[in-house]
């Protein structure tokens, strides 16, 4: 379904991404693992469209590279940032609401599933979302990117900042998520939960894939574990 | 551990970069000597320090300001009212002094207004700036027994004797006057930047609510950067007050302040000397820009476009930049490139200039004929030819210089890039 | 140097070499005036007036057969920045200076003025006012080195003044200016020479409001009707006179206003058919002078396209050739000498620079804003509208006394 | 509660209280720290602990109950008193002067603390004490060939480094940290606590953190937050072992295994 | 009685020519936080734009087309220039529309010359709209259109009448302000534009991400605002003058609006400006000053001190600088501004 080759990434004069490639199925989990500045994230928002990049990702079947990351979004594919970015000045309920593409229209997902997810949310609908606790703004650019109702949803550290508790809770909708027959591109720090939930699993050093296999097997690689992911 | 060594070798260039600006300062009326060199000359000094004392407000304090003039406006009524007061004999101080007398004003009405003002940053100090300089010049108007209604106060610098044939009465006398004055508040103002309260400024403008879990009323900081300021700015009135032997409602206005806010932004407000430049173009603007052409206005709009948007940093960042590359000792293979970019650029702006010149001319002149001369260039202004040509020229101009833009950009970017790598390489080190 | 007024094309021979004294020598001369901004259009007018003046009154055209040459300079009404035009006039070795729009910049002139000729014996330069009223200007602030051309306030202020005694049916009279100086005398001016010519009259009411500020006078007007006043008497100029009398009209208020400046480069299309027989205006000259004047306007709106109104500048170029031929010379300083008590005709009959105080004596006329045609066609601005003359007042009634202490040199 | 330690607090929060609005975020916190104990604060997302160091540190004013530092009430002072009354803190999102270098904005931490207040008659150049204390804590938090890059040009890390250096650069006593490892990686993280440790060695420290191996790594106790209170304030091994805190927190194995996992 | 239901009706006209002038001023601003300098410049260009096309068209057209033009180029400006510096900061952001100001204003010059234009509204607008008749037997009656003469007249010496008409242009002036209000709201409140600007100045990326075309709806809003400010030239332009000082005097009253309203609030700025223009209105009536107060209070200041101009001053000429006062002590004690919601 997505399919990335030979990507390079640039900011500015900076060459970060050298030739990334992998793909992704329907109905999949593949975790993006990695150490801090692997360029995990530059991926992320290469297929986004949100750095100057060469090469191909196509989605769908189609070369998406170069097309404006609203254009892409509309094409099915959710981002979830890193650093959260959730809309300081609106409300928990106007954040979601700018998730849907169309006002009114979010297919698969309600506002109500939403709270229901995390009543937490609920509870604090009208709130100014700048003031929400950290985790609290993380489960929210879950929910708003859940409601544009992508086809691929690609996570950038869902479980940063979050209680133990609540991660397991993430770990427990993502995969309920790929039950509804989404695609997660999951990147993440805690290899206990990418490992326990993802289907494939990836990883990057110096701006390239240097793994690409199942969880076991790389468990069962400890050279690539000790070099790459220092665990 | 010794920290400051790094500081030996710059302190040379420093001593050396001080006693240019000092020499520059003494020998410019001895080049430029005519009446009215030597009044624009006095008028650059007033306004480099105006546009300095703006910038401890703009550029290091994150306070934009639309009533600067307020304070320099202030002192220069209250300058021209010591000097009268000196000329009346009620006052024993020295003419030399009254700037002085301008200065505390600035200081006094900062303290006062600037306790309001300083409360908030961002757009309500910004908001409240404008509201108190309407307000004052409103005032200025209304209230002739200070502000001396529409005729201004007047006064005469010329008191006494004077000492050792020093009276203030040739202009260039006062221009001095001004150099020392300038070249202290210049050197004064530097050394603010160097204190600690000068760096709290700083501080605050990035993350004022940083500020305060470090032990500093952040508050507190812009006040007392304010009264600074506001002292600066009260001795640049003082001094423009004996300049011009006359202060009017005009100095407290909103064009006043606006204008500091556009040249010091013009000059380049993050570094220390942009404002100068700034202060020296706005002189040259008014004063002589104006006498070049009717479009004057036309002209400077565009220049401020322009400028925004491809050097927001001002004229001093663009300095800048070329000095980092002349560090890394790869300017002198730009200097193709620049000398092509000015080459297109005057192409384009003598095409420009040559229509919009014969649309000034249509409109205010076309009695004295269709005729004009642009820059030595006969001209028709009813005559298609001029205009084909004029556009013709303007639109070569155009496509060469993109050409040339684009060919400056690659090589220029190719340059930042090395130049960074070299930087990361010594990090590395 | 910009624009309208290059030095008029020596080539074109419009007068030919005259034959006076000083036949041949050329007589620089520059105006400081606003060519940009609030008042740019009207300086622009009228620098065109010098221009085409100039040309008119050089060599044959004036009794000393000098040549005259203006240049402009935009002082953007500014008095520092007309202080460095000085500047730089000076230092073109130019020793006429004329100015006339904003009293700020005339008292800053005549105080930059006096001390350039206190400082620079030998160098004396000439202040020729050709339209800043204030009073203080020969009065307590006369000086030997500033000339006026226009009636001051209070001249202008006795015409209209005398001209509402007479008319009857004023009885209420209401003062409303701009809040500066020239409005404040109007003011005082007003309530002074009503209440020696008819006290009856009563002042029911007095504003003042900020100089181009207000931008919705229908408070005023209600003010004005509330207080009764059949007459209102004001010193506004520019868009506040214009929106002033819009607002009346539209406010259901038929009273008459008594101005200033109704005629100046802007107004008459501002006013158009607003006020039409109501708005009058005390003036030195009016749109249908007749006689050579007509002639004069005639190719002057063929030539520019736009209208004279500034008779003050024939009257610098007559007076200047007059008292340079009886001096002999273009110094300033023996100029200034021969102009004092210098009488010439012009065209609003003789007139004469009085010597205590250097103001030009002349008559006024009060004239009033209705449809052109007949006697009167002249239309400004092409509005279909004039001014036309409803009385003459000769330079005896108009004459205000002065408290001028003049020091002259030597 | 059980006090092991006795003497004077450091810091004590007595029936402390906040609301937003209608809501209660904090219903009566109660807590006393030792000198020189380091206690992590723990607790689900929204617990409150973050509003806790806010009102501790005076960003937000209390609606009730006290706040004392060292015995004396701080409660409703604003954040630089309370600074100057030696109580330093940092932040969850990173806050630091972006257009300083890093050699400045350490020095304009450590300005007010050595005495320098708003003077304007000094030169910096000649502060011996702020140049040679900045110097000392950018070596500390191994910024040295950073010194003069600005703050946005610093890598995450770097910047979080940065965060901490400030923060402790005026000397407080007491230091208030909130989750100063979010967003690195196990590796960094582990480095930056040994760092921690070494840079707060002798004051009272507490750190809010959602990873338990920093946690039980880090802190000689534990408060656990919930929903506006203390719930539980003990060694390590007691909370974990706490049913409650099970309950609310800590959920089943992820906990031990990442606990276990160090 | 009758001059209080004038004043009252000039204040509130007033404020609603207030609210017509600020409103795209408050649309750019409280969406994309850009204090736009230009601003009455584009109303003036309205104006110009209004006199041409209705000379070819006739007013009605005029007032529907020369907005559009405003707002084309607007948004053109918007595309060319404003984007670039969006990334820089407010700073920048302020300067750029205040070069297009000069440029703005010059270029009218330019093309329309320099002196008033007779720009006059429609026939249909130019009587008045309504007349208050005050007859002092009968007491206040209102008359649609103007009132016949006899009307006005009194029929005998010991009745006094006065007759206040109520311009049609100011009538039209306060419809279009309600339009304009009304339109303003339902774009802020029931679509999402808002919404997506906000978020976007925060958080461009994310706002992309979710799948919004930033740019275009900036250029849009910025658009809008600049057809709205032509607009209120057209009718501005045509109701008083047409002419170059046309946007120095609407100048920085128009901030004053914005900034005590709340930054960010459409109501209130509708509320600022009505408040405003009922104070300035009411005040303009009032001859009272320091010194009048104080001999009202019964302290008798000395004679000097009663000819000073600080004392002599009086409520009615201050009247014209009370919205900056006003501007200035709000901010001192509501720094949001009356129904703000945010600082800054
Ligand atoms: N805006 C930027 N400009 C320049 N370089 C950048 C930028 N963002 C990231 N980089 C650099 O690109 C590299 C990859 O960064 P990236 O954010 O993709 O890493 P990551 O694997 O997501 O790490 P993290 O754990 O920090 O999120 C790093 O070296 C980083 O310094
Ligand atoms: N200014 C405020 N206005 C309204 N509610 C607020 C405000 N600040 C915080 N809150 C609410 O208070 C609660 C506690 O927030 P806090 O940031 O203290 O949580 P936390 O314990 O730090 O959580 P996390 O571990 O996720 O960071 C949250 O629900 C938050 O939405
Ligand atoms: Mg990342
Ligand atoms: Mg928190």
């Amino acid at each position: 379904m997505l399919k990335v080759d030979n990507l390079h990434a640039f900011y500015g004069k900076s060459h970060v991404l050298h030739g990334v490639q992998f793909d992704v199925r329907p109905g999949e989990i593949v975790a993006l693992l990695g150490r801090n500045g692997s360029g995990r994230s530059t991926t992320a928002k290469a297929i986004m469209g949100m750095v100057e990049c060469t090469g191909s990702v196509e989605w769908k079947g189609r070369q998406v590279l170069g097309s404006k990351p609203y254009e892409i979004a509309h094409l099915g594919i959710g981002y979830v940032p890193e650093n959260r970015d959730i809309f300081p000045k609106l409300t928990v309920h106007q954040n979601l609401m700018l998730g849907e593409k169309r006002a009114g229209r979010s297919g698969r997902w309600s506002f109500d599933e939403m709270y229901a997810m995390f009543p937490r949310l609920k509870e604090r609908q009208h709130t100014e979302a700048g003031v929400l606790s950290g985790g609290e703004q993380q489960m929210l650019t879950l929910c708003r990117t859940l409601m544009g109702d992508p086809d691929l949803i690609i996570i950038d550290e869902p479980t940063e900042g979050l209680a133990p508790k609540i991660v397991e809770l993430v770990g427990e909708y993502l995969r309920r998520l790929k039950d509804k027959g989404l695609s997660v591109l999951l990147i993440e720090q805690k290899l206990t939960i990418a490992m326990a939930i993802s289907d494939r699993a990836l990883v990057m050093g110096h701006g390239s894939i240097v793994f690409h296999g199942t969880p076991d097997s790389l468990r069962a690689d400890a050279y690539t574990r000790k070099e790459w992911l220092e665990v | 551990m010794k920290t400051h060594y790094e500081f030996k070798p710059l302190n040379i260039g420093r001593w050396l970069v001080w006693s240019l600006f000092a020499l520059l300062l003494a020998v410019a009326p001895l080049v430029f000597r005519s009446g009215l060199a030597v009044t624009v000359l006095s008028q650059m000094g007033i306004a480099i320090i105006a546009c300095l004392s703006y910038n401890m407000l703009l550029g290091q304090g994150g306070m934009l300001s639309f009533g600067h003039a307020v304070y320099t406006g202030l002192g220069a009524f209250l300058a021209i009212h010591a000097l009268n007061a000196v000329s009346a004999g009620s006052l024993p101080i020295p003419v030399a002094t009254v700037p002085l007398a301008g200065g505390l004003a600035g200081l006094v009405f900062a303290v006062l207004f600037g306790y309001v003002t300083t409360r908030k940053a961002g757009t309500t100090f910004a908001m409240i700036t404008l509201g108190l300089g309407e307000l004052v010049f409103a005032m200025s108007l209304m209230i002739p027994e200070f502000f001396g209604g529409e005729g201004g106060v007047s006064g005469n610098r010329v008191v006494g004797k004077g000492y050792m044939g020093i009276n203030f009465g040739p202009p260039v006398q006062v221009y001095y006057l001004i150099a020392v004055y300038t070249f202290l508040s210049v050197a004064a103002m530097f050394a603010f930047t160097r204190t600690p309260l000068g760096r709290m400024l700083n501080a605050v403008r990035d993350n004022p609510e940083r500020v305060e879990f470090v032990g500093y009323d952040a508050q507190k900081v812009r006040y007392l950067a304010f009264i600074i300021a506001g002292f600066f700015a009260g001795i640049s009135g003082g001094l423009g007050a004996l300049n011009f032997e006359i202060v009017t409602a005009e100095v407290v206005g909103a064009g006043r302040s606006g204008a500091y806010l556009l040249f010091t932004f013009l000059g380049g407000a993050t570094f220390f000397f942009g404002p100068i430049l700034g202060a020296i173009l706005m002189v040259l603007a008014f004063v002589l820009f104006s006498e070049l052409t009717n479009a004057w206005l036309l002209y400077l709009g565009l220049i401020f476009l322009v400028t925004v948007m491809y050097a927001p940093g001002g004229i001093a960042s663009l300095i800048m930049m070329n000095l980092r590359v002349a560090a890394y000792g790869r300017l002198r293979e730009l200097w193709v490139s620049y000398l092509a970019l000015a080459v297109t650029a005057l192409v384009v702006l003598a095409g420009a200039g040559a229509m919009i010149e014969m649309v000034y001319h249509l409109q205010l002149n076309s009695a004295g004929g269709s005729e004009l001369r642009f820059i030595g260039v006969p001209l028709d202004a009813k005559g298609a030819n001029s205009w084909f040509g004029a556009a013709f020229v303007l639109l070569t101009g155009l496509g060469l210089f993109e050409l040339t833009r684009r060919v400056f950009l690659r090589h220029w970017g190719e340059i930042q890039e090395f130049i960074e790598k070299e930087t990361k390489r010594k990090e590395a080190l | 140097q910009q624009a309208p007024a290059k030095p008029a094309a020596p080539a074109k021979a419009a007068a030919p070499a005259g034959s006076g004294p000083l036949s041949g020598e050329v007589v620089k001369l520059v105006r400081i005036d606003p060519l940009t901004g609030l008042l740019g259009p009207v300086g622009v007018s009228q620098g065109k007036g010098y221009q085409f003046f100039a040309e008119k009154f050089s060599g044959a055209g004036n009794p000393a057969g000098v040549k005259f040459e203006v240049t402009l300079i935009d002082n953007k009404l500014s008095p520092a920045e007309s202080l460095n035009a000085l500047k730089a006039a000076l230092d073109q070795g130019v020793r006429y200076i004329i100015q006339g729009n904003g009293s700020s910049v005339a008292l800053a002139l005549v105080d930059a003025v006096n001390k350039h000729n206190e400082r620079n014996p030998g160098k004396e330069v000439l202040y020729l006012n050709d339209s800043a009223v204030d009073p203080d200007l020969t009065n307590s602030k006369c000086s030997f080195w500033h000339f006026r051309f226009d009636a001051d306030t209070s001249m202008k202020m006795e015409a209209m003044s005398s001209f509402i005694a007479e008319q009857k049916d004023i009885k209420n009279v209401y003062i409303l200016g701009q809040n500066y100086s020239h409005g404040v005398q109007v003011a005082k001016y007003a309530k002074d020479t009503l209440a020696r010519k008819r006290p009856d009259i009563k002042i029911v009411g007095e504003d003042l409001h900020p100089l181009a500020q207000v931008r919705d006078f229908a408070p005023y007007i209600a003010k004005i009707k509330a207080s009764g006043a059949d007459t209102v008497i004001t010193g506004n100029w520019g868009s506040d006179l214009s929106l002033l009398v819009k607002a009346a009209n539209e406010g259901g208020y038929n009273g008459k206003f008594f101005t200033y400046y109704a005629g100046v480069t802007g107004t008459p299309t501002a006013l158009g058919q607003n006020g039409g027989g109501r708005v009058y205006q005390v003036a030195y000259n009016h749109y249908n002078m007749g006689g050579q004047m007509d002639k004069w306007m005639t190719e002057f709106k063929q030539k520019y396209n736009d209208d004279f109104y500034t008779g003050s500048t024939i009257r610098i170029f007559e007076t200047l050739g007059a008292a340079m031929a009886q001096a002999k010379s273009t110094d300033p300083v023996k100029v200034a000498a021969a102009m004092e008590g210098l009488k010439v005709k012009s065209f609003n009959g003789e007139v004469e620079i009085r010597k205590a105080d250097h103001q030009l004596q002349q008559p006024l006329y009060v004239s009033v804003w209705q449809k052109a045609g007949g006697k009167y066609p002249y239309s400004p601005e092409n509005t279909g509208m004039t001014l036309v003359p409803v009385k003459e007042y000769p330079n005896y009634v108009s004459s205000t006394p002065t408290s001028c202490q003049m020091k002259r040199p030597g | 509660m059980t006090d092991t330690a006795t003497g004077p607090f450091a810091l004590e929060l007595r029936d402390l209280r906040k609301s937003f609005g209608k809501t209660e975020i904090i219903r009566g916190a109660n807590l006393g720290v030792r000198p020189g104990e380091r206690v992590a604060v723990i607790g689900p997302n929204g617990a409150g602990k973050s509003t806790l160091f806010n009102l501790i540190s005076g960003r937000f004013t209390p609606s009730g109950g006290q706040v004392l530092l060292n015995g004396q009430r701080i409660d409703g002072k604003r954040p630089f008193e309370i600074n100057r009354l030696g109580l330093s803190r940092s932040f969850q999102i990173t806050n630091i002067f972006p257009k300083l270098s890093v050699f400045e904005n350490l020095r304009c931490g450590v300005l007010w603390s050595l005495g320098y207040r708003y003077t304007f008659l000094k030169f910096l150049a000649d502060l011996d004490d702020a140049n040679d204390r900045a110097e000392e804590l950018m070596h500390m938090i191994r910024l040295d060939r950073k010194r003069d890059t600005l703050a946005v040009n610093l890598t995450y890390a770097e910047q979080r480094a940065l965060e901490i250096g400030v923060t402790i650069g005026g000397g407080a006593g007491v230091i208030l940290l909130d989750e100063p490892t979010a967003g690195m990686s196990r590796s960094e993280t582990r480095r930056f606590i040994e760092l921690i440790k070494e840079v707060t060695v002798g004051k009272t420290l507490l750190t809010v953190e959602h990873d338990m191996g920093v946690v039980f790594g880090l802190a000689d106790k534990i408060a656990v937050v919930v929903y506006g209170e203390v719930i539980a304030f003990d060694t390590p091994e007691k909370v974990r072992a706490n049913q409650r805190v099970q309950e609310a927190y800590l959920g089943s194995h992820v906990a031990d295994a990442q606990a276990g996992g160090h | 009685m009758e001059f209080f239901v004038i004043s009252m009706l000039n204040g509130l006209s007033y404020g609603l020519l207030l609210f017509m002038l600020s409103s795209g001023l408050t649309l750019i601003f409280s969406m994309m936080g850009v204090l736009n300098f230009a601003h009455a410049s584009f109303y003036m260009l309205g104006a110009y734009l209004g006199y041409t096309v209705s000379r070819f068209t006739g007013f009605w057209p005029a007032l529907l087309l020369a907005p559009i033009v405003v707002g084309g180029l607007g948004a053109v400006f918007e595309r060319l220039c404003l984007r670039k510096v969006h990334k820089y900061g407010h700073v920048p952001e302020l300067l750029i529309t205040f070069g297009l100001s000069y440029v703005i204003i010059e270029l009218v010059q330019l093309v329309w010359g320099r002196i008033a234009l007779e720009f006059h509204p429609p026939a249909i607008l130019q009587g008045p709209a309504f007349t208050l008749i005050n007859n002092s037997a009968q007491g206040l009656s209102l008359q649609w259109g103007a009132a016949p003469a006899q009307l006005c007249a009194a029929a005998d010496a010991t009745i006094r009448v006065v007759c206040s008409p109520f311009p049609a242009t100011r009538g039209f002036m306060m419809l279009v302000a309600l339009v304009m209000l009304g339109s303003v709201w339902l774009l802020l409140t029931r679509t999402r534009i808002g919404l997506v600007i906000q978020a976007a100045l925060t958080h461009p990326e994310a706002v992309e991400a979710l799948g919004h075309n930033v740019p275009r709806v900036f250029m849009l809003v910025f658009g809008a605002g600049s057809a709205l400010a032509g607009l209120a030239g057209v009718i501005g332009g045509s109701t008083f003058l047409t002419e170059p000082a046309m946007a120095a005097t609407v100048g920085s009253v128009i901030f004053v609006v914005v900034v005590v309203g709340g930054m960010g609030s459409l109501s209130g700025a509708f509320l600022a400006s009505l408040l405003i223009g009922v104070l300035q209105t009411f005040a303009v009536a009032f001859d009272y000053s320091l010194g009048t107060l104080a001999q009202q209070l019964g302290v008798a200041p000395g004679s000097a001190l009663l000819s000073s101009s600080y004392v002599k001053l009086t409520l009615s000429q201050v009247a014209p600088i009370l919205p900056y006062l006003f501007l200035v002590l709000i901010l001192i004690f509501r720094p949001r501004g009356l129904l703000g919601t945010r600082e800054g």
